[in-house]
């Protein structure tokens, strides 16, 4: 009875909490019902996740508080399945906690057509618990085939949130990020059966301990690498991303970008720099660094040439993505210790990376779908003169522009600060270059869209079609939009809020 | 490689050209190869778990170890595992449209009546499959009932027995004469069930021995029963829905997707035309005329 | 004991054929058929294997719902095409209707 | 030539073959066949890990390979309800169309 008390049943309830929301909006029949409930749900999953993050920083000093673990079922590491949360999983799952907030009071508002035939809540609200139960399972998990299991449930929730609406193009997009989302699980599962083959255990930490480079390893680390780089879309293998997230509605873009994409990210990051460290070779880690580095060009360019809104943001969140695999040749130098566990500067600067373009993607997402929900559509060549209809989504718009590009006073600015020091200190001052290249092409495509929108409609009245808004817009919507790119800018003013989450749990 | 799904018999035009397939090909040829190599050549350790597994076997309640992983063990894994379950059977609900009562002339299967099972006596059926129906669904029902209770200690369990029952279910529909209706209460209720004991036993559970899903030495063969059933009902019910809204495949009435001018699915990814949030907008405004 | 090995590489042998079939064939129900044959040698290769609770699940899952809802699916494509072009009289059986 | 190397050759075969026929199979229908002859393979490499120790085969394995039964057979009926929607509602356009 006494452990039941004591915080470390905080891991199971945030796994536990969406499953039961998703068991109750499945069986609720009015959608105001399960609207009430589902923010009910996300207020105290928000709570739980701040609570578990200041009683993890909180009692930072004693060694074993620092990096949690709670077997499961009782039965310990090697036999059962352990919960193992360390700094950047916090940092992860409080990203988790406040964006499923917020998105979940605007698809309260989002999907609420009392007059229409098809009630879409009726789906909605079980996939997307489902979608957040999966994304809070994979953080937590310390086994690989439970990761496994969590990144089936997230990838079928997500095809099932994308082919919501039943248009051709979301259905179509949704059957390829299905068969994409299947191939990379599938090489996934084929590693997780080469390193059990060689180790025996499944285990993460009793992995991390014995691992070491043989050729085994080194085939289980190439086809989890290709598994993982087709489900968050790298430039070889990204030809998904644009059509799933452009086709989807509004709040499912919005996470699908800020978070499922990152899911498979912080796999990899935990499985080269942490678990099978020894067997990452310094090409391999170089590898994708340029992997990243054309990501960054390319998504940039093709956001450059997109004609509709939700589609350019989508070829942006490709071009970001490039950032994040700059953490793998940056982390190289310092990360010999074994067992270090995922810490270091370089790890603290993609995490705070991580949070700034999850709040500035979602809040550009949700501007996209205020916009497409109040014009009709988002060609980006008939958005003359927005500014006058839609003043504060346009703002939302440029403030998460401005933390993309890495303006001053967003958190985008400080977490490129960040990466340019690791960069100069790792004296591999290319990525710098890299950085602040991808910055100047991210203004490309943002001043872009903010020039047209802000040009006067009356000098050229006569040739473009009027477009007038179709249908007035709950303010609660664009109000969340706002929130969201505030919270980069606040995020700006105080970094260590971020910079010393991260670094708990470094000296396991 | 992926462009668009076709669906053209064996049409060939946008297939990949001979010579990437063959490059394909040796592409994979070698890095299997390879990887038969590394796996022949570096001897298999024999890992500690199944010894653990046999150690700890008596403390499981059950004999058999692979239920012993699956329910007591694992059993983070089979939770997760029938929400993934859950999450297609959502997914693949047929349009629940709860304010059917607007129009209750809905394309497809009877809605309107909200039983789960209904028989319909529709003419088409031919007596000789009924017979063998009404001889052999039953007997896969008990089949299943054993195959369920026997997992405790020979092999079988809930996804295997829950299969079985999946298939007489199919059975049944092919036969005609029984209809499935998966919006009805009961049939929702059927869905979630497993779901729900799970969670259940997993927090009662959690009040007794202080830690999630950790069974306590005497109640484990029940309470691990009282879920296999659970699980087994809901895994038929989740694979008859899915083959169900399969078989009984009815597109949304038209108009609920108004077809633009130009609805042609185009290639070039950058001007796709028809987006999500239109339909929203434009349907509620269109009069709501079903076009076929 | 090389009889064992003799089964198990006629087994691995027709496995590996069935597969390549299934996958060459023109006519996509030959195709789904070949599936389903293949499903039911796997779940021999796991009874050699001795994996007798995997051999259950393969044949009820692998080879029978998986196969259910190939033809569903199937059927539903080819019904609707076949009353799609209008012109093409229905033919009787489903082998000379358009073989996908 | 064991039966642990005979089955390990049939696993990264069919694997082999499943990734090809993905990649290479115009028919959607073909491609979800592809992705289940792969998961097939990978389930077959885990259950000849299980086989070769000495006494009883080892359950955990056995234990995932259930689980990735199931979740093959989720990810199949979701791909072809997909493909279903997406023909009639191909075949609703070609019909309006002419």
């Amino acid at each position: 009875m006494d452990s039941l008390l004591n915080l470390d049943i905080l891991l199971p309830t945030l796994v536990g909490l969406p499953l039961i929301a998703a068991i109750l909006t499945t069986l609720l029949k009015s959608h105001g019902l399960r609207a009430s409930i589902s923010i009910a749900m996300a207020l105290t999953q928000f709570m739980i996740a701040a609570a578990l993050l200041s009683w993890l920083s909180g009692s930072g000093t004693s060694l074993e508080t620092q990096y949690q673990r709670y077997s499961l079922a009782g039965w310990g590491a090697p036999l059962g399945i352990d919960l193992a949360i360390d700094g950047f999983a916090a940092l992860m799952l409080m990203l988790t906690a406040a964006l499923t907030l917020v998105l979940t009071v605007y698809s309260r508002y989002y999907f609420f057509e009392p007059h229409s035939r098809l009630d879409k809540t009726a789906r909605f609200w079980p996939l997307w618990w489902l979608l957040i139960m999966g994304i809070n399972a994979l953080f937590l998990s310390g086994d690989i085939f439970n990761i496994y299991v969590t990144l089936e449930i997230i990838g079928l929730a997500a095809v099932s949130l994308v082919a919501l609406d039943g248009s051709r193009a979301a259905l179509t997009a949704a059957l390829r990020y299905l068969l994409v989302g299947l191939l990379g699980s599938l090489c996934y599962l084929l590693a997780v059966a080469l390193l059990y083959r060689a180790y025996g255990t499944l285990d993460l930490a009793q992995l991390s301990a014995v691992a070491e480079p043989t050729a085994i390893t080194w085939a289980a680390l190439v086809l989890i690498t290709t598994g993982l780089l087709l489900k968050t879309a790298l430039v070889p293998l990204h030809f998904w991303l644009p059509l799933a997230h452009g086709s989807a509605p509004a709040p499912v873009s919005a996470i699908l970008s800020a978070l499922v994409v990152k899911t498979s990210f912080y796999l990899l990051a935990r499985l080269w720099l942490d678990t099978l460290a020894p067997a990452a070779t310094d090409s391999g880690l170089l590898m994708l660094g340029i992997l990243g580095a054309a990501a960054i060009c390319w998504g940039s360019i093709q956001a450059l040439r997109a004609t509709r809104l939700k589609l350019m943001v989508a070829y942006s969140t490709v071009a970001q993505l490039g950032y994040l695999f700059l953490l793998f040749p940056l982390a190289l130098p310092d990360e010999d210790a074994r067992g270090a566990g995922l810490s270091g500067p370089a790890v603290s600067a993609i995490g705070y990376f991580i949070v700034a373009h999850a709040c500035a993607k979602a809040a550009m997402f949700l501007a996209a779908g205020n916009i497409m929900r109040t014009f009709g559509h988002d060609e980006i060549a008939r958005l003359r003169g927005l500014a006058k209809y839609m003043p504060l989504s346009l703002l939302t718009f440029a403030i998460a522009g401005a933390s993309l590009i890495g303006l001053p006073p967003s958190a985008g600015f400080l977490s490129k600060w960040l990466l340019l020091n690791v960069a100069i200190d790792a004296a591999q001052w290319w990525w710098a270059i890299i950085i602040l290249m991808g910055g100047l092409m991210a203004a490309m495509y943002v001043f872009r869209v903010l020039n047209i929108a802000f040009t006067s409609v009356d000098e050229e009245a006569q040739t473009e079609p009027k477009n007038l808004p179709i249908n007035k817009l709950p303010t609660i919507m664009s109000l969340c939009a706002f929130l969201l790119a505030m919270l980069t800018v606040v995020l700006g003013f105080n970094a260590e809020l971020i910079l010393d989450l991260v670094t708990v749990g470094d000296d396991v | 490689m992926f462009q668009t799904p076709d669906f053209k018999n064996n049409s060939y035009e946008n297939e990949l050209p001979f010579a990437t397939r063959v490059l394909c090909a040796i592409v994979i040829g070698a890095l299997g190869f390879g990887l038969i190599a590394a796996l022949i050549l570096t001897e298999n350790i024999s890992s500690s778990l199944p010894a653990l597994v046999q150690q700890k076997l008596t403390q499981s309640g059950v004999q058999n170890p692979v239920t012993a992983v699956l329910l007591n063990f694992r059993s983070y894994d089979t939770l997760l595992e029938i929400g993934v379950l859950l999450t297609v059977a959502v997914a693949m609900l047929p349009n629940a449209n709860f304010n059917s009562d607007i129009n209750p002339d809905m394309p497809g299967g009877n809605r309107s009546s909200g039983r789960l099972v209904s028989v319909v006596n529709s003419a088409a059926g031919n007596p000789p499959l009924e017979a063998f129906l009404r001889w052999l669904i039953p007997m896969i029902i008990v089949m299943a009932g054993y195959m369920l209770w026997t997992g405790t200690a020979l092999p079988g369990g809930a996804f295997q027995s829950g299969a079985l029952l999946a298939g007489a279910g199919v059975l049944a529909q092919l036969s005609g004469r029984i209809q499935f209706c998966f919006t009805s209460t009961t049939a929702k209720l059927l869905l979630t069930i497993g779901l729900i004991t799970f969670v259940m036993v997993a927090i009662g559970v959690a009040t007794t021995t202080g830690v999630v899903l950790q069974y306590p030495l005497e109640l484990a063969a029940p309470l691990i029963l009282l879920v296999e059933s659970a699980a087994t009902l809901s895994i038929a019910a989740i694979l008859l829905l899915s083959y169900n809204t399969l078989a009984t495949q009815v597109f949304e009435s038209p108009s609920e997707h108004s077809t633009f001018e130009h609805s042609a699915f185009d290639k070039q990814p950058s001007d796709v035309t028809e987006t999500s949030a239109p339909n929203e907008t434009l349907q509620s405004q269109t009069a709501e005329d079903p076009k076929s | 004991m090389n009889f064992n090995i003799l089964i198990d590489s006629c087994l691995v042998i027709g496995i590996l054929t069935l597969a390549c079939l299934c996958l060459a064939t023109r006519n996509l129900f030959t195709a789904i058929v070949l599936f389903v044959s293949l499903g039911l040698l796997i779940a021999i290769a796991w009874v050699r294997l001795d994996a007798p609770d995997l051999a259950i699940a393969e044949a009820a899952i692998g080879a029978g719902l998986t196969g259910a809802l190939l033809l569903a699916t199937w059927r539903q494509m080819r019904v609707e095409r076949a009353h799609g072009d209008a012109d093409s009289p229905k033919k009787s059986g489903g082998e000379n209707v358009s073989n996908p | 030539m064991t039966q642990d190397s005979l089955y390990i050759i049939a696993s990264v075969g069919l694997f082999g073959i499943g990734l090809y026929g993905v990649i290479a199979a115009p028919h959607i229908l073909r491609k979800i066949l592809a992705i289940n002859i792969m998961s097939v393979g990978v389930f077959m490499l885990l259950v000849t890990s299980a086989k070769n120790v000495n006494s009883t085969p080892d359950p955990v394995l056995h234990a995932m390979v259930l689980t990735g039964i199931v979740v093959a057979i989720a990810g199949t009926a979701l791909a072809l309800f997909l493909a279903g929607k997406i023909h009639a509602l191909s075949e609703a356009s070609d019909e309006d169309s002419h």
